[in-house]
């Protein structure tokens, strides 16, 4: 085992150490805490690269493709708690993909946060993040990674709610946390199920692993109350822990707010790297989702693959759905993080690791890449977040504006110079494919048109037009927490510290996509340990092609729309209601007499938008914070139910029920009048029967 | 009468004085007193157990009751220290009038 | 011969018990025993006080007292008449009960200390396997004879007596054990006959007492010092310090409560000093191989005395400390040397013998000792004087 | 024999120190308790329990009480009576709860049969090496514990003033 395998903890531990260190500093000394977080992000970066390297030399020498070190961590009685991490290719590739992303983001941060006060907390968390998020990626033991996974959440939790004197970072952040423990919940039951099952939480352990061979057969072999594998429902478990924390439906509904925390946060763990760890936690537990019976092994799909594929599919067309109504910068672009995780999903579930992955890293590069630009727009138009109220930053802004439409093509997946394109040309391909169903491909087309239309929408109204900035200043007189320095009324171009990661994020969105084409698919066999060959035939294997001009063209019609829509011409003012929401009667005349099919879709398509809107708004209110609301009060429970029902009942407008399901939430809240010896009294009495109870029992 | 039977009776006599203690008492220190009385009852099970019990040699009961009192001086101050946390806010002790945490 | 002296009273015991009946023999054995330590212990505390105030007076450059009987030795006798004829005043306020309890309960425990203590070879009352344990648990119930005794008496003096005094002895109780502790992990037994026994074996002519090591050398400077303050004794002597409070927690007792109060304390001074003697100096073991014919008793009563002339010495000696200054001396100096011990004990055991682990030993206590009282010095300079514990 | 007169006492001791008004009074009363349960335990054999819980609750947890009780002196306002206002339903939950011990302990297999013969007293080297070996876990699990609820109850009951200082 070579050198860099044993000490692949350094990777985690050196953030975790800057981390530590940066909270000992006080507030004034921004350079150390800055520095500190840098330099060990860079070095990890080292580490991963060297790591990467030696996964590389391994594969091309024929070497194993996987290498992992365990350890015991706490023995009991005669059994022991094994961890350990792992180095392979895809332990690899997410390190790299990390460490760089999560480099550019810190140097970037250093710019865009040089104003809050709060500077060394800031540097504290987001190492401590990196730190918990590289555990995630090597760990070898499913508790390890949950830990990891805990952590992570955690610094999420204080990084949303990092501006935490305002009440809707607060309630954010709360949100935030408390949504995924909902998944994390299913998640930590899974796990303790698999251990039951497996009695070991290591994922390989030189066949005793519990994604190995003799464990999945095992727990395929058994088969639950309801009929199902024991695989399936642990997987299922464990997929519902990916579910909260990448943001799928119905779970989504802590992302967009978020976004509320500062803008580097939300481009490092809200697009780049916490919200892929789902995704990266199904690509781990693969074997797990892949694990069929011997009867359907000739079915290619198992039940929790196609659950994860739906959940993906719907999650996709749903998310893009809602950004294309949005007006927050930073909504959309969180909105369509959630329509991609969607993608990786389902590529993850039609067409294994590699397609799902890939999607993975390319959206973390061009999505980092659209935040970072986003933050820098933002902080060029002093904390201006409506849209509508920009415009015309093309001039003001070049650098910002070219990188920017770099990251928004490749996220539309413009043909065949942006890493986007082929990343989700292969999980449509995969889709098309996919023995079970097509439904799924046509989910992902329609996906891909919405995706080119919003972004579309979105730079035509930030970066087109004449800026309507100015006037915009006197409505918003310094949005929350506004970094207090001279106001100059005109929109500036970022500094250089912060426009110089965008540059290379820029390049890397571009170039990314060579190694994922048909014609040279190098990730994909990385990922399975194989090298690569240069092939330009298989272009004209079966499919490829087509999707490939399918997609391009899906990519094509939703700029075209896009750009008729909202750029062709500028934005009157910023009052000037959305084209498309069809307020403006010369955008109706124009549409009418363009062709029919518009007023179909202005008919059904833009009304069904706003009414999903609407209904899945109303969801996030309703629904999921009831349930959310539910678990946090527990003492409550009942009552709060009976409230969250009865509030229902008010939308719909029954007011008399809604007033007796309250008295019904007081009444059962009565019993909770605070007398410790009544609940003492309780307890004596109900000791008492229990005792009774048992004694008989027994004596049956 | 010195056997099991005996133990197990002072024990729940403690056990029940215990409760009642706690239960009758309007003053705060003096419900952790009861709830004090009441672990001890335990431990003096834990040890008749012990001593009367199949195998002497295992220290299992011992054990426990050490560690029980370990946990219970913990308990003890996390209590106490409660107690006058909440006199300092409320200038009482007594629980019949803290019940701020009714629904 | 030597082991006929030295077993006189233990043959002696056996003769005067054989007398009797079986069934009462470990009855009235026992009950021998501790009428026997009784009276020699309460013989002790006549002599000592004497002693005392003799050897305060000549420190002092005074005569002691020096008119009833020869060289005034009858003193004590004339003190326990007056004690006994004094009236006994009981304030009106005072809880009766309590009050008339706590010097009792005090004396009891503080006489049933001396149950595990070895005076002499195979003259030990008890010989618990958990004899250290014991003493410790018994000098515990005196702090709440103390408390007792400080709030009957309704008297805010005798309160903040005794409010001090048990936050002093709860204060030094944890180096007290600690640094009894490295005794024990070194003889690997509590029973206080397995300590001396094990200190009772010599290299040549050289006694294998605990105190010639360094860590039992740091252990037993420790253990004096909480031992002194574990008994209430200047230089820690707060509780009952007469300027400040006017006599502490027995203010309010007369006559003869207070005689008892007093002999309480100094059993108690007895007993730690006899605890002391145990542990470290190697209980009745004779300090040289070629003494080891004299009686074991009489080289356990020698160091007795030696101790409490010390004690005395250092009474003469040293002014009284602030309270706020103990508490910092017990919680930032003491607590720390003692876990230092500890582990220094534990690095003398696994260490192989020889130079070695001597070298190692003394260079880890004198090194912390150094810098701990480096940086404790460091932070003092001098400011206006904040009475925290007296407000 | 022994045991029935220690047992005597210290229920005599329990029962004092719930009904006493005066606190002070209840927390000596229950020392008294305590040292009558440490006398069952020297009896039962348990000689390192017993000591320990003279040391422990007669020592620690009795002075601390003791504490509290002063440093809690309760204004004027609260009504004379000692027992709490719904003591009538706690009074029959308690009987219910001693009734169903006792109707347990009375038709368990244990009731009636004399006592076995004492075991030889456990050495000090047995329960060190038990707590060292076989109990290690659950010792540092205490200790942590025993350091953590010092560390909150000293956070806790700080006193503001003495903060600022």
């Amino acid at each position: 085992m070579t050198w860099i395998v044993r000490n692949l903890w350094l990777i985690p531990a050196l953030p975790a150490v800057a981390a530590g260190l940066s909270s000992l500093a006080k507030q004034g000394q921004r350079k150390f805490a800055a520095s500190l977080a840098i330099g060990s992000m860079g070095v990890a970066l080292v580490f991963s690269l060297f790591a990467f390297f030696h996964v590389l030399s391994s594969i091309h020498s024929g070497g194993p493709a996987r290498e992992v070190f365990d350890f015991s961590w706490l023995q009991y009685g005669s059994d022991s708690l094994k961890l350990g991490w792992m180095l392979d290719p895809l332990t690899a590739v997410m390190l790299v993909m990390i460490s760089f992303v999560g480099l550019l983001i810190f140097i970037y941060s250093t710019g865009y946060m040089a104003h809050d006060e709060n500077f060394t907390r800031f540097f504290c968390f987001l190492s401590l993040f990196a730190a918990a998020m590289l555990g995630v990626v090597i760990a070898n033991s499913l508790l390890l990674l949950f830990m990891c996974w805990e952590l992570v959440g955690l610094t999420s939790y204080l990084l949303i709610g990092f501006w935490y004197q305002r009440p809707a970072a607060a309630a954010a952040a709360k949100k935030a946390f408390i949504t995924t423990r909902i998944g994390d919940l299913a998640f930590l039951i899974g796990m303790v199920w698999l251990y039951s099952q497996s009695g070991t939480l290591l994922f390989y352990d030189g066949g005793a692993g519990c994604m190995e061979q003799s464990a999945i057969a095992h727990m395929v072999a058994q088969s639950t109350a309801a009929g199902m594998m024991v695989s399936t429902a642990i997987a299922l478990l464990i997929f519902a822990g990916a579910v909260g924390k990448s943001g799928q439906v119905p779970l989504h509904v802590w992302l967009p707010d978020a976004m509320e925390g500062p803008t580097p946060v939300s481009a490092l763990i809200h697009a780049a790297t916490m919200v892929a760890a789902g995704v990266f936690l199904i690509a781990r537990v693969y074997p797990l989702m892949s694990a069929n019976g011997e009867i359907r092994a000739a079915m290619s799909s198992t039940t929790q693959l196609q659950v994860v594929t739906w959940v993906g599919a719907i999650t996709a067309v749903f998310a893009a759905l809602i950004a294309v109504a949005q007006n927050d910068i930073k909504r959309i672009l969180a909105y369509s993080t959630v329509s991609q995780l969607g993608y990786m999903m389902m590529g993850l579930g039609v067409g294994g690791v590699a397609v799902g992955m890939f999607h993975l890293i390319t959206h973390a590069f061009f999505k980092a890449l659209l935040f970072l630009g986003a933050g820098s727009v933002i902080h060029g138009c002093h904390d201006e977040q409506d849209i509508h109220r920009m415009g015309g930053l093309k001039k003001l802004m070049p650098i910002t504006f070219a990188t920017y439409a770099i990251g928004m093509l490749a996220l539309c997946g413009f043909p065949l110079f942006f890493s986007g394109f082929w990343s989700k040309d292969a999980i449509l391909h995969a889709a098309q494919e996919w023995s079970v169903s097509r439904v799924p491909f046509y989910l992902g087309a329609f996906g891909a048109l919405l995706t080119a239309f919003y972004m579309t929408r979105q730079v035509c109204y930030v970066f087109f037009g004449e800026s309507r900035l100015s006037e915009s200043m006197r409505h918003s007189n310094g949005a929350g927490s506004a970094p207090l320095y001279e106001r100059s009324a005109t929109p500036h171009e970022s500094p250089a510290v912060m426009t110089m990661p965008l540059i290379i994020l820029a390049a890397c969105a571009i170039l990314l996509g060579i190694i994922g084409t048909p014609a040279w698919p190098w990730f994909d066999r990385l990922l399975n340990g194989q090298p690569a060959t240069v092939d330009g035939s298989r272009f004209y294997e079966a499919g490829v092609l087509s999707v490939m001009l399918l997609s391009s063209a899906i990519v094509f019609v939703g700029l075209g729309l896009g750009w008729w829509f909202y750029g062709r011409k500028p934005i009157a003012s910023a009052d000037a209601p959305d084209a498309v929401e069809e307020l403006q009667p010369q955008i109706f005349r124009v549409l009418r007499n363009k062709f029919y099919v518009d007023e179909l879709y202005q008919a059904t398509f833009l009304r069904f938008n706003a009414w999903l809107a609407q209904v899945s708004d109303w969801f996030d209110r309703w629904i999921w914070n009831g349930a959310v609301r539910a678990v946090s009060y527990l003492v409550l429970g009942l009552s709060w139910v009976a409230r969250s029902t009865d509030a229902y009942v008010v939308n719909r407008g029954f007011d008399e029920g809604c007033k007796s399901a309250r008295d019904g939430g007081r009444l059962l809240s009565h019993m909770q009048d605070g007398r410790t010896q009544n609940y003492l009294r309780v307890v004596g009495v109900a000791f008492a029967v229990l005792v009774v109870f048992l004694i008989w029992g027994g004596s049956r | 009468m010195t056997s099991l039977a005996g133990c197990l009776l002072l024990s729940a006599i403690l056990f029940a004085v215990g409760l009642a203690g706690a239960l009758v008492r309007r003053s705060a220190i003096l419900v952790l007193i009861g709830i004090e009385l009441m672990l001890n009852a335990a431990n003096l099970n834990f040890i008749a157990f012990w001593r009367y019990g199949p195998n002497p040699e295992a220290l299992t009961g011992m054990m426990f009751v050490i560690f029980s009192i370990g946990v219970a001086a913990a308990e003890a101050a996390v209590g106490l220290a409660l107690i006058i946390f909440l006199y300092r806010n409320k200038r009482t002790t007594d629980i019949d009038r803290v019940n701020s945490m009714r629904g | 011969m030597g082991d006929a002296a030295d077993q006189f009273f233990v043959n002696l015991l056996h003769r005067a018990v054989g007398t009797l009946p079986a069934g009462l023999r470990p009855i009235l054995s026992s009950l021998i025993s501790v009428v026997a330590i009784l009276s020699v212990f309460a013989f002790l505390f006549a002599v000592t006080t004497v002693l005392e105030r003799k050897g305060l007076g000549r420190i002092q450059n005074r005569y002691g007292p020096n008119r009833v009987g020869p060289l005034g030795f009858l003193q004590p006798i004339a003190d326990g008449i007056k004690s006994l004829t004094k009236e006994d005043i009981v304030p009106h306020s005072a809880d009766r009960v309590v009050h008339f309890l706590a010097p009792l309960v005090l004396v009891f425990a503080a006489f049933s200390l001396y149950a595990v203590l070895p005076i002499g070879r195979n003259m030990v009352l008890a010989d618990l396997n958990a004899g250290v344990l014991f003493f410790f648990a018994v000098s515990s119930v005196m702090e709440l004879t103390i408390f007792m005794a400080g709030w009957s008496s309704r008297n805010k003096y005798s309160l903040l007596g005794a409010m001090r005094a048990i936050a002093q002895m709860i204060s030094y109780e944890v180096p007290l054990i600690l640094s009894s502790v490295t005794v024990v992990m070194a003889a690997g037994s509590l029973s206080t006959v397995d300590i001396v026994e094990k200190q009772a074996e010599y290299t040549g002519f050289f006694p294998h007492w605990f105190v010639f090591t360094p860590w039992g050398f740091a252990g037993f400077l420790l253990f004096l010092i909480a031992a002194t303050a574990e008994s209430n004794r200047s230089p820690f002597d707060l509780p009952e310090g007469e300027s400040e409070i006017v006599a502490g927690y027995y203010t309010e007792y007369s006559g003869f409560k207070f005689a008892l109060f007093f002999l309480g304390e100094y059993l108690g001074l007895f007993a730690i000093s006899g605890l002391g003697i145990t542990l470290f100096l190697g209980g009745w073991a004779a300090p040289f191989s070629f003494l080891t014919w004299v009686p074991s008793y009489l080289w356990f009563f020698a160091k007795l005395i030696l101790l409490i002339a010390l004690f005395i010495w250092v009474r003469g000696t040293l002014p009284r400390l602030r309270m706020d200054q103990l508490m910092n001396f017990a919680w930032k100096f003491m607590l720390p040397m003692a876990l230092l011990n500890l582990v220094t004990t534990a690095v003398w055991h696994f260490l192989a013998q020889g130079v070695v682990r001597w070298v190692v030993c003394i260079l880890m206590i004198v090194v912390a000792y150094v810098l701990l009282g480096r940086s404790l010095m460091h932070g003092s300079r001098l400011e206006k004087r904040v009475y925290r514990f007296a407000e | 024999m022994l045991f029935s007169i220690f047992a005597i006492l210290t229920v005599a001791g329990a029962v004092a120190a719930m009904s006493f008004r005066n606190l002070v009074h209840s927390v000596l009363a229950l020392t008294f308790a305590f040292a009558g349960l440490a006398a069952i335990y020297l009896l039962l054999g348990a000689q390192f329990v017993g000591l320990a819980q003279i040391l422990v609750y007669v020592g620690a947890v009795a002075i601390l009480i003791v504490f509290a009780v002063l440093l809690t002196r309760d204004d004027g306002t609260a009504p004379r009576s000692i027992l709490s206002s719904s003591w009538k339903e706690s009074a029959v939950v308690v009987l219910l709860v001693f009734g169903v011990l006792a109707w347990t302990i009375s038709r368990s297999l244990v009731f009636g049969q004399g006592g076995g013969s004492l075991p030889r007293d456990v050495s000090m080297q047995e329960i060190g090496n038990a707590l060292m070996q076989r109990f290690a876990l659950p010792l540092e699990i205490v200790g942590a514990l025993l350091t953590v609820a010092m560390i909150g109850a000293v956070t806790i009951a700080v006193n503001e003033k003495e903060e600022r200082r």
